[in-house]
Order: C-alpha cells, then structure tokens, then sequence
C-alpha cells in the first residue's frame, strides 16, 4: 500500500531535513575536512548557538534564526580563540589528533555544563511566526517551521561554497589542506588561515543551533545525538568537499525520511549509519572525496 | 641469464583509467648493482610497490629465487629477502634509533642466520653515536642513513633504494653511495630508483628507462647516456 | 559533608577539594551526630537526560523536610536529607545506595526519579529487607513482588493498561464510537510499557489498530511519521513519547493537518510549563494524562501551601516554575514515610512498611491507600483536555479552565471538547 | 619487573582483593570498588588498540555493551552461570572485534573512529528492538541467592578484581613481547611497519580481537551489578569517553597507564558522585580533560619519565 504522494511528502520532507543537515554539518566539513582537526565538540558550539537564539527569543522576542545571524561574529571569535589554545597546544607541537580529540570532548563536556548551569535542564523552545504552520503545494505539505532552516542552511552551503571558491582567503583556505609551502609562497600564514577558517565553522556551528531550536527542543545534552550525524555527513559527503556535504545531508534526510513513512521509523537512524557504513568499505574517501 | 634473483614478468598496473605500469618484465641477477630512472610519473614507485608488495598487480607474475611472490603481502616478501627504504623517511618516531632497527630485525632478519646486529649495522653505517636517540632528534641524512640502516637489519637480498639521495649535498651522496657499495660487495642486491645522474651512472652495473609505464631502455650507464630514446624520454621533442 | 557552590573556582582547586572530600568522607563517619537525627537517604537525576524532573522532585523532597523540622520533626527528631546525583544513570545507583546505607547510615531510602532508576534499586531494597519509596516509575515491582515497596505514581494496580484507560473510555463514550486508531511511541522504556497497556485496551475496547511503529528518540523531523499516520486516516491516535518528541508529534501534526477525533494519550512533557508556554494554544484539544490540574477537583488540603512554596524556590532554583507535575508527588511519597514513621512510632524497616501497607493516606495530592505490588490500590492517573489556550502567557495556566480534567469521573472539572478539531477554533 | 614477578604481583592483588572481600570492610567500598575495577580493565582493553596500535575506537560502548547483552541472553536462555558468561560476553564482543579488524584494511585514523561509534548507533538499534533482551524497556535481572560469599556486591569486586589483574597482566605481556613491538611499530607507521617485516593486518586483526575480548569481559558482569539493563545505560557515551580519557591521561604506551588512568579518574568520579553530586561532576571531567592533554599530554607516566631524565 505504498502510495506515491506519501513517498512524494517523505521525499520532500527528508530534503528539507537534509538543507538542515547540511547546515549542522558545514563546519565540521570545513573544520575536520580541511583543517584535520577533529572538533569533536562541535554539536556543542551548535547548542550553545541554540541557547543564544533561546535567550533572545524568550527576554526580547527576536526571531531565532535573526539572532543566530546577529551572533555569527561573537562566535566566530570564540572559534577562532578556541582554535589559538588549540593550535598553541598541540598543533605546534605536532601531536594533534588523539589528544586534540581528548581535548575537544573536554571542551563539549564544559560547555554543557555551563549552560546546564546557567539555563537548567528543562527543555527550551523558541516561538516564531512560522512554527506550527505549512503549505500545500500539489499534494505536497512543506512545513515552515522545517523549511526555513532548510532555505538557511542552503544558503550558508552556497555561502560558504562561493567563499572557499571565489576569495582570496577562502582559497587560502582550500590550500591549507593541500601544500602549506605554496600557501606560504601565496604570502599567507596558514596559522592565520585556519584561525579564521575554524572561527568560520565555529560561527556556522552557531547560526545552525539557532535552526536546531526552531526545529525541536533543546536541553544541553541534545549535542550528544549529533556527534555521529555530522561526521558521518562530513565523510560521507568526502571530506572537505561543501557540494558533497550538502548532497550527504540530503541523502541522510530522505533515507531517514523514507524509513520513518514507509517501514517505521524504529530503524532510520541505524539506516543512516548502516549507510555510513557501507558507504567507508566500499568508498572511503566518500562521494565527493579527494 | 641464469638463475635470476628477481624476475618481473610483464606485470601491468592500472589506477582506474591511467595505465601506470604496461606489461613490463624485468630480470635481475644476484649481485648486481641495477639503476631504475626515468621521469617523473614514468611508473618507478609504481614499480617499486608493485616488487615490494605495498600494490597488487593487475597482471603478470613476480618470482623471487624461482619462487611466485606475486601474491604474497608484504611483509612476507620482506621475510624473504626483499626489502626497500622510503623515499620520504619513514622511521618509527616512538622509538629509539636502535629500537628502529630492532623491528625489521626481529620481523624479518632472524629469519636468516647470518648477517649483521642492530649496533654493527650502526656502527658500519655511522650512527652508533645517535642509536639511543629519538628519530625527531636527526638531521637530514642521519634520517637517510637510518632508513638504510633499518633496511639493511633485514637482512636483505634485494635491497630497493627509493631515492635516498634526493635533496642530499654533494658529501652526503658520497657518503650513501659509500654505503651502498659497500652493501653490495658483501652480496647485497641492489636496484637503485634516483633522480641524481651522476650517482646512478656510478653506481650501476646497468640502467634500466621506464617511460610512461613501458621499459624504452636498458644497458650499460655509457650506453643510457647515448640513447636517443631517452634522451627524447627526458627533454620532450 | 563540605559542598562546593561556586563554579568560579579554578579546575585544579576543585580536583584538590575532591581530594579532600575523600578524606573528609572517610572521618566523617566518625563524627558523633549532634542531636540524633532521622535521616533519609536518596539518588536523584540531577544532571543527564531527566534531571529536569529530578531537580523539581529533590527541591519537592527538601520542602516536605522544611516544612516537618517546623513541626519539630519526627517522632521528635530532626529529619535531615542525604541526597547524591545519579546523573540519569542507572549504574551509579548500587554505588550510591551503598553509601547511603553503609557510609551515611542513612534510616531510610527513598527511589530517584523514574523506572529506570528505581530499577537497579530493587535488589538491594529487598536484599536488606528496606521500606521502599518509588517516585514514579512504571510496574516497577512486577517482576520482583516485594511487599515493601511503594509506589507514590497513581498508576494503579495494573500500570500498563490503568495508563491509558482514561484515554480509551473516553473516546469509546464519543457518539458515533470512533473505530480506528494508530499507536505511536518510542523506542525507549516508558513508551513501550505504555503502548503495550494501549494495545491490550484497543482489543478490550474493540477498536481497530491501523498503525502500530515505534521512532528512536533521537528522531529530529516527525512531520514523515505524522504524514504516514494521516495516510490511514485513523479516529483516534495515541502517542506515547517523551518530551522533545512531544514537542515534534504536536508540531508536526498541526503542520501536516493530522486530525484525527481524539488525539493525545501519553506524551510526557506536556504538563512542563516550558513545553506549555512554548507550544500554546497548540495544545487545544489534545487529550493526555496527567497527574494534576489547578482545577476545583483536584485542590487537596495542603497543596496550595506547598505551591506557594515550591514556585517560590523555583524562581532561584531554575527548575520548572509551576511544577503542577512531579513535585507535589515526590512530596506525598516522602510525606507517607514520615506519616507512617509517627503513625507506626518506630524506624523498624519492617514496622514501617506494615503501616503503610495498612493505612490510608491524606497527602497532598489526595487520599492514597497502596495495594497490589505497592501501587495505588485504585489507578488515579488523569485524562486532561487543554482547551482554550491563547497566546503564550504562562499566568493562563495557573487557572482553572485551560487544563479540563475528564477522567476519572469522581474528579472530572468539565467536559470533553469532540472531535479534536472543534477544540483548536 | 620480569614476567614471573609481574605473575607474582599479580596474584598478590588478587590475595589482596580477596582479603579484602573477607575482611568485610564497608560494602560501599566494593561497589565503588568494583566500577573503578571495571574501568581498569575497559581502559587496558581499550588501550591495547588504541595505545599500542594507535587505532582509536569509538565504539567502546557497543563492545561493552555486546558482553552484557550477551550475559542477558545466556541467563534468559540457559541460566547460565556466571564464568561462561564472562567467557561468552567476551568472544562475542571478541567476534565484533575481529570484525572491526577487518575495517582497518581501508579505514585508517578518524574513518576508522567515525566508523566504530556507527557500529555503535547500528547495534543499539538493533538491541533497542530485540525484545527477548528486554528491547527498550530493558531487562530486569533477578539475582539467584549469591554462591560463596556474603554478598553479590563481596562476590562481584572479588571477581573484577581477578579480571583486572588478568587483563593487565596480558597487556603488559602483549606489550613486552614481539607483538607489542609490532604493534609500536604499526602505529608509528603502517606501511613502513609492513615493509620491515611486520604482519601488519595480522596484528591488527590480534589487537581488535583481544581489546574486544576484554571490553566485551568487562561487560559481562555488568547485569549482575545493576539488575537493571536498558540500551542507552548500557550504550552510555562515557564508556567511550572513559576509555579514551583514562588512558590518555595516565599515559597510552604502557600498560601501567591506564591503569593509573582509571584508578585516578574513576576514582575521582566515585568520590564526586558521592560529593559534589551536580554538573560540577562533569565539569570536574571536563576540565581535568582539557588541562592534562594541554598540560600532560604524554599522561602522568609521561610526565613522571620525563622528570626523571631531567
């Protein structure tokens, strides 16, 4: 009894899903892709961002994702500071991946609980406009409340895509992860470089918690379900490559969505990562890998 | 030629639609001392994976002593004999310049009973003062020299030299090539892969061209260097 | 026992004072007890996945010990409170209990929050033959029958089905009898045990399940399962979930126009006050469980006092500020124990359990007399309607009206708005 | 410290733990106890894989977790006793192992990571909807009258105990022989490894094997501990952050460091939970994290051999 306008609806609503995806999943594209540091903490920053558009929303009424716009350049800043400690403390001394995992898990462990210290452990919600309404379009429901993010989180994609391509910073930045001695010879300091690149991701992080929490509820511990979304849509979509994140994210929210309608949504998430899976043995540098 | 010590019998090595290596085959005598040039992306290092095991191949067969290595991994070719150092240095960073030496020689070196100990190895090679140091604390050629001497705690039979020279002073190629020879008259077999002319032309008994994945060339160092072909192979029409 | 309050302090002082905390631990047993008090001992989730209730359910427990040292404590001792944080985790629950009972010397225990915690509990309660007190767990005692174990939950002597029997009668009453239903849950303890309740009540009802699936918590968009629900077309859903999900199924069938006659049954979170005021007038219509309503019916002698005191503290305490769900429970389960400390004159574990066993209760959340495996004799659990919700001002929800209680009838405060549609004009 | 006395040690720990389970000390002790214990051997486990061969999995919970679902299935099956379920939570979890070996033909450094804590998500799926081990709604385990000792709590330190002392010992014993050599050199270098000698996907396949034998062992026990066992308990994050913080902080190239590692933080967690008993707890862990890797970042035993050759 599969009829097709719900595998329509399942197909649309996984790719507004997916543009959502893709925007949690940006900066640990760019910063795991192209920086190799493993940002464990991440889904962290992408909470904190979620907390910011909270507090805005529920004391001044802004609307979440005008916050997490707003918040972009304090957030950048934290990243970038965030990445000096870590550039000074094991960068430079050659030694960072498995401690600077360490170190990154520490550091999603202190922010949830500074916020779990700060707001309390209750679930946070935002209200806007468009939550709670939809549209039809030839059969096809697409709530606002999901569409929304999605609409940000491609644009952030194609943002960061004409960034990383068409300026001088952002081809720096695609030259980190290939030859430091010619980015040297381009006259960039590739510390310099990766500082802004990781403030970048740091700031996306952000401005996607604002999304988060337009979407669903959010308690400081949320972070923990998406650890393994995003690194596995960051491989997934070959690391590194912005196109082939947001074509990973996509795939990961229709297979969700087509699992939770047709077959029961008990086993979409083991989906997602039986993807993963199959997806590392057979191809390992994933879709779009270099 | 009897009784070659390595035999590579027109192997062939495809990366997806790129033909690196084209039915190329090789014979190789105990003792002798053969140079692998060409240019860059002719198929050398190819070559050199394909012998040592890090690549399978495609096609054609690989004998070592008469024996079909083609399949074996790696490590078991280094077992019998076939050992190579790395173009980059690729030494064990945790451990010391002794305890490098120490892993091929209990992986592989013991499995023959003769042949040098970790310490004369150092000491013939000129890193006896630095065997309880950490790699991070050499120069340049002393990470040459280690992963020669790492090679060398093998105990190889066939001794595959991935440019070890490159980069190196005038002295310091001198100095390796001292070494190699000396390798080779206690009855080392050695193919050595080196951009550097004049040492290949020294050192080797014969020359061998790769050029875009075929064999264009073999002879003796003076004949290589008259050969049109390569000469064509190098400077382009 | 030393307690650290600022979070100012650098990390290496804090690791220092642990240190010393371990040493101090260790005197203080030692220590001679100044005026000899009664002292019970609990874990509560303070931190991880249902912390937001545990922090209301301790600050509950605090209140009950406050308000008994004015009264001059029990039995003319002074209670004092031992509690640890069990961070959501059922591991740490043998640990923490042991030290309660074997380094603290507590007299008696009383359960964390929720099934899962209680859970691990069970052994040592009944190794040590201890008066157990649950805060809301689900058929807890089913599968040991241990007699002195009490559970303070209304759900009544079958607690799967009793769940959601509210939720069935009422929709079997509607007029023509809806037919259909879709059961919807997720794939963790309590919304298992509570669609398998609903399952036994769809044959007993004689409905006819059209959909019957389970999500991961994880979950982020529910609008595919709410549009896979809508596809069967189903009279009634029912949806046992937990918070975020709540929140998700609620959204996402307002967006996807699920409208089915009855909606509702088992969503937890819907009685917060954060999920209230966020998702507002959403809410109309829907019919779910619930524990208490600022409604007529439910104003037991007591309770307004203990709110008044409760909000009070939740303003600093950054917990839920009405806290109409879990608080006035964790009291009355803590309130028992101290009325059947005085009423049984005795800290005999045995004596205790016995009396309260035997007794009827008058607490703040009502008349409670336990039966069968230590549950409420008789199954209390509301049916509420949110009806008439505008805005998302959360001064509405402290007056009667908004939450309408339907079930059971002795308590019912108004009538049941049908179908589900005509409560969201 | 050769061999024998290492074996000598080894059993007096043992004698020691069993003293201590006689003399009847306060049973609090054998409960925090035995999770410190716990953690010793998950750290060791752990860090034969992760320490010596440098492959850093990030799917201890799924290993763990294998063991003591695999104890649930056994009781409810066959009511088997106790040391075949030790021995078959950890060849279960054993297999698992061997199967993630296999992974690290093509998946090297955080692909291989990435890909065991989606072994993870996978497997407590699958158990999630497996409900003759209790599916989400969990498994409630009712201890028989315990054998031998006073007390299950007694019974079960003693029996940690034991486990640790043997999980230590094979990995100082793995560490100290040629395999351990292997594994060094592996994780210094693969393809150089490879090249001198070293089986390379032999060994590799030995260390996920054994770390998944003995993360699988010390799950096993774990449903006699808590009585109550329930997928997101048992698929906990922290084992997978305990694992890999433990060590990391004690020092991954000898055994002696994670031991050291998770008697110090397990220790510190017991104590906090005890204490502290808020967020301040993670916080705790949190920042102990942060300032050992930035400040240590060769663990305690790194540190010590570095004051030492000063």
């Amino acid at each position: 009894m599969i009829s097709w306008d719900l595998v329509a609806n399942a197909v649309v609503a996984g790719i507004l899903l997916g543009g959502f995806y893709a925007a949690v999943s940006l900066g640990v594209s760019l910063t795991f892709g192209l920086l190799d540091v493993v940002n464990i903490a991440h889904p962290a920053f992408v909470i904190l961002g979620a907390y910011a558009a909270y507090m805005m929303n529920s004391t001044l009424g802004l609307d979440p994702i005008l916050t997490g716009v707003l918040f972009t350049p304090l957030f950048y800043a934290i990243g970038a500071g965030v990445y000096r400690i870590y550039y000074a403390s094991f960068e430079r001394r050659g030694e960072e991946s498995l401690r600077g995992l360490v170190f990154f898990f520490g550091v999603l462990f202190i922010i949830e609980v500074a916020l779990s210290l700060t707001y309390g452990v209750d679930y946070r919600l935002v209200e806007a406009v468009y939550i709670g309404k939809s549209i039809e379009l030839g059969g096809i429901g697409i709530a606002f409340r999901l569409l929304v993010p999605c609409v940000v989180g491609l644009l952030m994609t194609l943002a960061l895509y004409l960034f990383l391509s068409r300026t001088f910073y952002g081809r720096a930045v695609m030259g980190v992860s290939q030859d430091q001695v010619a980015l040297r010879l381009m006259g960039a300091d590739p510390v310099r470089i990766k500082t802004i690149a990781f403030g970048i991701g740091i700031a996306a992080a952000s401005l996607s918690g604002a999304l988060l929490i337009t979407i669903a509820p959010v308690v400081p511990s949320t972070d923990r379900d998406y650890i393994g979304r995003v690194f596995a849509i960051a491989v997934l979509g070959g690391l590194g490559s912005i196109g082939g994140t947001l074509v990973a994210s996509i795939i990961l929210g229709v297979a969700e969505s087509l699992m939770a309608t047709l077959f029961g949504p008990s086993w979409s998430l083991a989906v997602s990562f039986g993807i993963l899976l199959l997806a590392l043995a057979v191809r390992p540098a994933g879709l779009f890998g270099r | 030629m009897a009784d070659p010590l390595l035999e590579i019998d027109s192997i062939t090595k495809r990366f997806g639609g790129f033909l690196a290596l084209d039915r190329v085959s090789l014979r190789i005598r105990a003792g002798e001392r053969l140079g692998l040039i060409g240019p860059n992306g002719s198929g050398k290092t190819t070559l050199i994976n394909c012998v040592s095991g890090a690549l399978p191949t495609d096609a054609g067969r690989i004998l070592f002593e008469g024996r079909d290595v083609t399949r074996l991994p790696a490590h078991r070719r280094t077992r019998l004999g076939i050992v190579r150092s790395f173009q980059i240095p690729k030494p064990f960073a945790s451990m010391t310049v002794l305890e490098n030496l120490g892993i091929p020689l209990e992986y592989a070196g013991l499995a023959r009973a003769h042949g040098a100990g970790a310490m004369e190895i150092l000491t013939m090679i000129g890193l006896d003062a630095k065997a309880h140091l950490r790699p991070s604390g050499l120069t340049q050629i002393e990470m040459r020299k280690l992963e020669l001497a790492r090679a060398m705690a093998a105990r190889p039979k066939l001794l595959i030299s991935d440019e070890a020279m490159a980069g190196l002073s005038s002295a310091e190629v001198d100095d390796i090539l001292a070494i190699l020879f000396r390798l080779n008259e206690q009855g080392i077999t050695i193919i050595m892969i080196e951009h550097i002319m004049r040492a290949v032309m020294r050192f080797s008994k014969r020359v061998v061209v790769l050029d875009a994945g075929n064999r264009i060339a073999e002879g003796t160092p003076a004949e290589i260097v008259r050969n049109p072909a390569v000469e064509k192979a190098y400077l382009g029409e | 026992m030393m307690r650290l309050r600022t979070s100012t302090l650098p990390g290496w002082a804090l690791v220092g004072a642990v240190a010393g905390t371990l040493v101090l631990a260790g005197a203080g047993v030692l220590v001679a007890r100044a005026a000899d008090p009664i002292r019970i001992g609990l874990g509560m989730a303070l931190t991880g996945g249902l912390s937001a209730n545990g922090k209301p359910a301790l600050m509950a427990i605090r209140i009950w010990k406050d308000d008994v040292n004015k009264k001059g404590g029990l039995l003319g001792r002074p209670v004092e409170l031992i509690s640890y944080d069990d961070q959501t985790n059922p591991a740490t629950v043998p640990g923490i209990y042991t030290k309660l009972l074997d380094v603290d010397k507590v007299d008696f225990v009383v359960s964390g929050y929720g099934t899962n915690l209680i859970a691990p509990l069970m052994p040592i309660a009944m190794e040590r033959k201890l008066t157990i007190m649950g805060i809301l767990g689900l058929a807890n005692n089913e599968k040991y029958k241990y007699p002195n174990y009490f559970q303070i939950q209304p759900s009544g002597p079958d607690p799967e089905a009793n769940w959601a029997t509210g939720f069935f009668e009422i929709a079997a009453r509607q007029n023509p009898k809806p037919q259909t239903i879709a059961l919807i849950g997720a794939d963790a303890e309590y919304p298992r045990h509570a669609i398998a309740g609903a399952r036994e009540l769809v044959k007993k009802f004689g409905f006819t399940a059209v959909y019957d699936k389970s999500y991961p918590p994880s979950t982020v968009d529910y609008t595919p399962i709410a549009r896979a629900i809508k596809a069967v077309n189903p009279d009634i859903v029912f949806v046992a979930s937990y918070p975020p999900d709540s929140v998700g199924m609620v959204r996402a069938a307002a967006e996807v126009g699920l409208q089915p006659k009855i909606f509702g049954g088992g969503m937890v979170g819907l009685q917060f006050t954060t999920v209230m005021t966020s998702l507002g007038p959403m809410l109309n219509g829907i019919v779910n469980y619930d524990f208490w309503a600022p409604e007529a019916t439910m104003m037991f002698p007591g309770i307004k006092e203990f709110f008044a005191e409760y909000q009070k503290r939740a303003k600093e305490g950054g917990v839920d500020p009405l806290g109409y769900y879990l608080p006035p429970y964790a009291y009355s389960a803590v309130q028992i124990l101290g009325l059947a400390i005085e009423g049984s004159k005795s800290l005999d574990q045995q004596k205790v359990a016995d009396y309260i066993r035997s007794n009827e209760f008058s607490t703040i959340v009502g008349k409670v007399r336990f039966g069968a495996n230590g549950e409420w004799a008789k199954s209390r659990v509301l049916q509420v309607q949110y009806q008439g919700i505008k805005g998302t001002d959360v001064e509405q929800f402290r007056v009667p009206g908004k939450k309408v209680v339907l079930y059971p009838e002795e308590f019912k405060s108004g009538n049941v708005i049908y179908p589900y549609s005509a409560a969201q004009k | 410290m050769k061999t024998r006395g290492a074996l000598a040690v080894g059993v007096a720990v043992i004698g020691l733990g069993l003293a201590l389970a006689g003399l009847g000390v306060n049973p609090y002790v054998y409960f925090a106890g035995y999770v410190v214990l716990q953690y010793v051997v998950i750290a060791t486990a752990w860090n034969v894989l992760g320490g010596y061969a440098g492959y850093v999995n990030f799917g201890t919970p799924a290993f763990f977790a294998l063991g003591a679902y695999t104890s649930i299935f056994l009781i409810e099956a066959l009511r088997a006793p106790l040391p075949v379920l030790i021995l078959s939570g950890g060849l279960v979890a054993a297999l698992l192992g061997l199967g993630i070996g296999y992974l690290t033909l093509r998946l090297k450094g955080v692909f291989f990571s990435i890909a065991t804590f989606a072994l993870s998500v996978v497997l407590q799926t699958l158990i999630i909807n497996w409900e003759y081990v209790g599916g989400a709604k969990g498994y409630t385990l009712i201890r028989p009258p315990v054998p031998f000792f006073r007390s299950w709590g007694v019974l079960l330190f003693t029996l940690m105990v034991a486990l640790a002392v043997v999980t230590v010992l094979v990995a100082r014993t793995i560490e100290r022989s040629w395999i351990g050599r292997g594994l060094a050199a592996l994780r210094d270098d693969e393809d150089a490894a490879e090249c001198m000698g070293v089986p390379t996907l032999r060994l590799k396949l030995f260390a996920t094997t054994l770390s998944g034998f003995f993360l699988g062992v010390a799950g096993a026990p774990f449903p006699y501990y808590v009585t109550y066992v329930e997928p997101s308990s048992a698929f906990d994050l922290n084992y997978a952050v305990n694992a890999l913080a433990m060590p990391m902080i004690g020092g991954t190239t000898t055994w002696l460091g994670p031991v050291i590692g998770a008697v110090l933080l397990g220790t510190a967690q017991q104590v906090a939970t005890v204490t502290i008993s808020s967020e301040l707890n993670l916080l705790i862990v949190g920042v102990v994290l942060v300032l050992f890797v930035v400040l240590a970042p060769e663990g305690l035993t790194g540190l010590v051999r570095k004051l030492r050759r000063r």
